[in-house]
């Protein structure tokens, strides 16, 4: 791989964003799903509709938010409405398009584990756990899943299936009652997976700049599929780039703020 | 509705082997209510929470807690809870219980618990593991259309506590920005507590304002900057640098333990812990 | 969301069969846009609603419903809804089949609408005679203490119609005062139609109000007084006279078809009917 | 009977408001039961908690609402709440003391018919139906009825329980599951019943002035049961007359407005 003058979280967040469209209803959670989101708002995409979990509908934060309650979020949102309604007339509803999220693990069909490393009941290593993502996965018409890319973390075998993608195939998804398309589109450090439409596994299907096959596949904890022709994701833009990283330098900025104790 | 010290409300309302709900998401987390918890001793405590957050690490490290129903156990933007990782992996201080289910499950099941139901219904864990490891998550179908829905017991905390804007003297309480699930944590609550910036004459709020009426409040108490290191909106700012601190606090027993002693038990109360604080900072 | 005159949006979302939900509990009922459906002549409607009040007086009494879900049927503070009850007793101008609830009932079904859940559960109609009569009552066991429930299917009306006080010029939608089930029933329905007493370029909402996000919306059109003989809270006061006035009126169904005939379908719209309504005041 | 110096109405209200306390948290419907209600709130409980159903919590209306959902009553609310919360978080919740209701006909286990005369399908008289009633009746911790008392509204057989008073005797009650101690005073224009403890009938327990057992009698539609010590009633006092009078001219006023359209 050469040396490119951007990260591969940049490239990563802004392949996201690409996927994004002008007012898609996006439910957003923190990290890298946030940034692709609001880069997407910032770029191509100014009508998307950002829906966090905490209640605020549409909103335009900005800088990045560090909690999912961010006053800024708040302060900048069309809408606030209490949480019990948000998973309700919103997501379960089935009023949002893209469901945005990330995972400690995830397997050849999308499931997610956000629970526990070894067995639920003495875990290894205790995960934070489900928050929203469950029912993201089931009623967000598509998810996106923001991962780094590595055998840790994409696994042969699952210790716990904390949101389900396709289960084991797409049959089996329908059956278990999903509304939902599943895990659309898998967007990692390396380049974008995603299921193939009759078994649900995830395949290859784009590689970012100076990636090959084989480095993808090194990076996979199941002999991972590649489908026939593979798009050469192009590198960030330079309006991409700029925007993305001002908004982090902003982000930053604001963050750094010196703590100013109440009272 | 009596106005009290938070150490008299919490002297009087909250006993041990209690359930109790301390919600605000994000947004108005009553720590200090939980601090004044720590210092008063409590013990055996089912705690319940959406994200049991830094406010319920510092129970469990405590030792206050035998059982917590939640759903994202994290530190906000940070990474983990180590006093509830050490709890759950370890049994330190003691091992803690776990319900658990998801935030959609959490919403409802307060929802279910303000309104007089025994359960709440959603269509929800769809192909998850978690009905699997929690007899709390069944199933019903539809009468109708059979369709198959999860079901959750409802929460019906003991004491329900929650930190707010503004009190009239009253004791009518006005919350204002991300509500979260406070309104249902307090209404599914047989006692109601409510830490607030300040108490006014009047509270002077918008239409369609989110408020509780004083008479489903069992006790107001005035404790500025009650939800430090969380925020109030328009009054102050999340304390972003201290819950990346905590991460460091929190990681070591001996560490943890030093910092509750100095900031919350050696603090009488909670302007005292701001003091400490920020003579530190 | 689109901009459209009151006339284009009930052309182009009201269609003969569909099933409309035209909510707002005294306050904020959009009879200007029920006047269009009667100008339009529409038939076989279901029509769903808490309270059929006057406006679904009028839209039976002209024979464009078949059906109608409803929990209270009087002329509020007046007496019978005369239309009704000839429908009802004698089938005039043709046999109405009733989907009979309760309150809590019709509320609980359309926030279960709204929720994508397929049907409501309340602990209702306890000891009542309502479910021997109406199929669409039925039963569930609480999963975890045995409890039987009432179930209501959800409430997913084709087309939701309420009036409000603002919309700003991107189509976000502002409820003040008594909000009654109008969120509810907007967000149950396939398309949303709302009238408002004014476009304005910011809604200049304070947090925490009722409102609809423009892409919730399928139409927004701009009726001034669109709610009369309700109210619109702060903007004019409900007619009460009006609503005695229309016992006399509704009485005789010559007397309604004449009425009907010269302030709703021989004025062209709602400014036609205020103002022949003006004129003879 | 005599003629005294107030209505059979007036005396029916006051009687009412009598049974209100200051702190009672009350559901209160259109008609006498609001205007008891808040007869009771300008004379001895100040403190009294009104909920309409219309989403309006601790109201104080300056003159008595026509509707349920007057203006009046959302300006001076302690908090406004949309009514599908009305339903779940305050009444089935359990937090109302007295919830108030009418009927067209009430039988002797304080049953409530206020759906259909004759067959429901084919009904002789067709009346506005449930409304909040059969939940109010399950849910509220007693219940007060106010209904002017003759034999077509005190019957002997009903048409159709719209709402459960005793159903057959208490037990009945307690099997169909009602949480609520059902009717606890029935407030007619004669008098006061209450029910028998063991079985739940109802039983004439207070007379107004001038009334005798046998005038009730005569205007109950089957053979009334009367308690051994039978309270009478005081009469008016010159404060409530007095009060429930101005409320009346107040409420007359308001509503005489000349009708001023909008636009």
């Amino acid at each position: 791989m050469s040396t490119p003058d951007y990260t591969r979280d940049e490239m990563m967040t802004i392949a996201a964003s690409r996927l994004m469209w002008n007012g898609c209803v996006c439910f957003v959670g923190i990290g890298l799903p946030s940034a692709a989101a609001n880069l997407a708002r910032l770029t191509h995409a100014p009508g998307i509709v950002l829906i966090y979990e905490s209640g605020t509908i549409g909103t335009k934060p900005s800088v990045l938010p560090l909690s999912i309650g961010d006053e800024d979020l708040a302060e900048t949102a069309e809408c606030l409405v209490a949480i019990p309604e948000i998973f309700t007339y919103w997501l379960q509803a089935g009023r949002v398009d893209v469901g945005f999220l990330g995972a400690a693990q995830i397997d050849r069909f999308g499931n997610l584990n956000t629970t526990a490393i070894g067995d639920y009941h003495a875990p290894k290593v205790r995960l934070p756990g489900a928050g929203g993502a469950p029912e993201i996965a089931a009623h967000a018409k598509e998810t996106f899943i923001m991962l780094r890319q590595s055998p840790r973390s994409f696994v042969d075998k699952m210790d716990f299936i904390t949101s389900a993608g396709y289960i084991g195939d797409t049959e089996a998804r329908r059956k278990a009652g999903a509304r939902g398309d599943g895990p659309q589109k898998i967007i990692t450090d390396l380049g974008v997976l995603q299921p193939d439409p009759q078994s649900g596994e995830l395949t290859l299907t784009g590689l970012f700049q100076g990636i090959s096959v084989e480095d993808v596949k090194a990076a996979t904890g199941w002999p991972l599929a590649v489908a026939e022709s593979l798009e050469r994701i192009p590198p960030p833009g330079e309006e991409e780039l700029h925007t993305l990283r001002q908004l982090h330098a902003r982000t930053a900025e604001a963050h750094k703020r010196a703590r100013k104790l109440p009272y | 509705m009596k106005h009290l010290s938070l150490q008299q409300a919490i002297a009087e309302f909250v006993k041990d082997g209690q359930t109790l709900a301390m919600e605000g998401f994000t947004h108005l987390i009553p720590f200090a209510a939980a601090h004044e918890i720590i210092r008063q001793g409590r013990k055996d405590l089912t705690l319940m929470r959406m994200t049991p957050d830094i406010i319920y690490d510092q129970l469990i490290g405590m030792g206050c807690v035998s059982r917590m129903i939640f759903s994202w156990g994290g530190n906000p933007g940070v990474g983990s809870l180590h006093r509830l990782r050490d709890a759950v992996e370890k049994h330190w201080p003691r091992p803690i219980e776990l319900d658990e289910r998801s935030h959609a499950a959490m919403a409802a099941a307060y929802q279910a618990g303000a309104s007089g139901l025994p359960f709440a219904m959603l269509a929800g864990f769809v192909g998850s593991d978690l009905p699997s490891v929690n007899p709390n998550i069944r199933h019903i179908e539809c009468p109708f259309t059979g369709q198959r829905l999860a079901a959750v017991p409802a929460l019906t905390p003991d004491v329900g506590i929650i930190h707010a804007h503004l009190a009239d003297k009253a004791g009518n309480v006005l919350l204002r920005g991300i509500t979260g699930v406070q309104k249902e944590a307090a209404m599914a609550a047989r006692e109601v507590i409510v830490t607030v910036e300040d108490v006014v004459d009047e509270l002077d709020a918008p239409q369609n304002s989110v408020i509780l009426p004083s008479w489903v409040v069992s006790a107001v108490a005035k404790v500025p900057g009650g939800a430090h290191p969380s925020y109030v909106h328009g009054v102050y700012d999340r304390d972003n640098a201290f819950y990346q601190e905590w991460d460091a606090i929190s990681r070591d027993r001996d560490g943890f333990r030093a910092w509750i002693q100095e900031y919350v038990l050696d603090t009488g109360d909670h302007a005292g812990y701001l003091a400490r604080l920020g003579a530190r900072s």
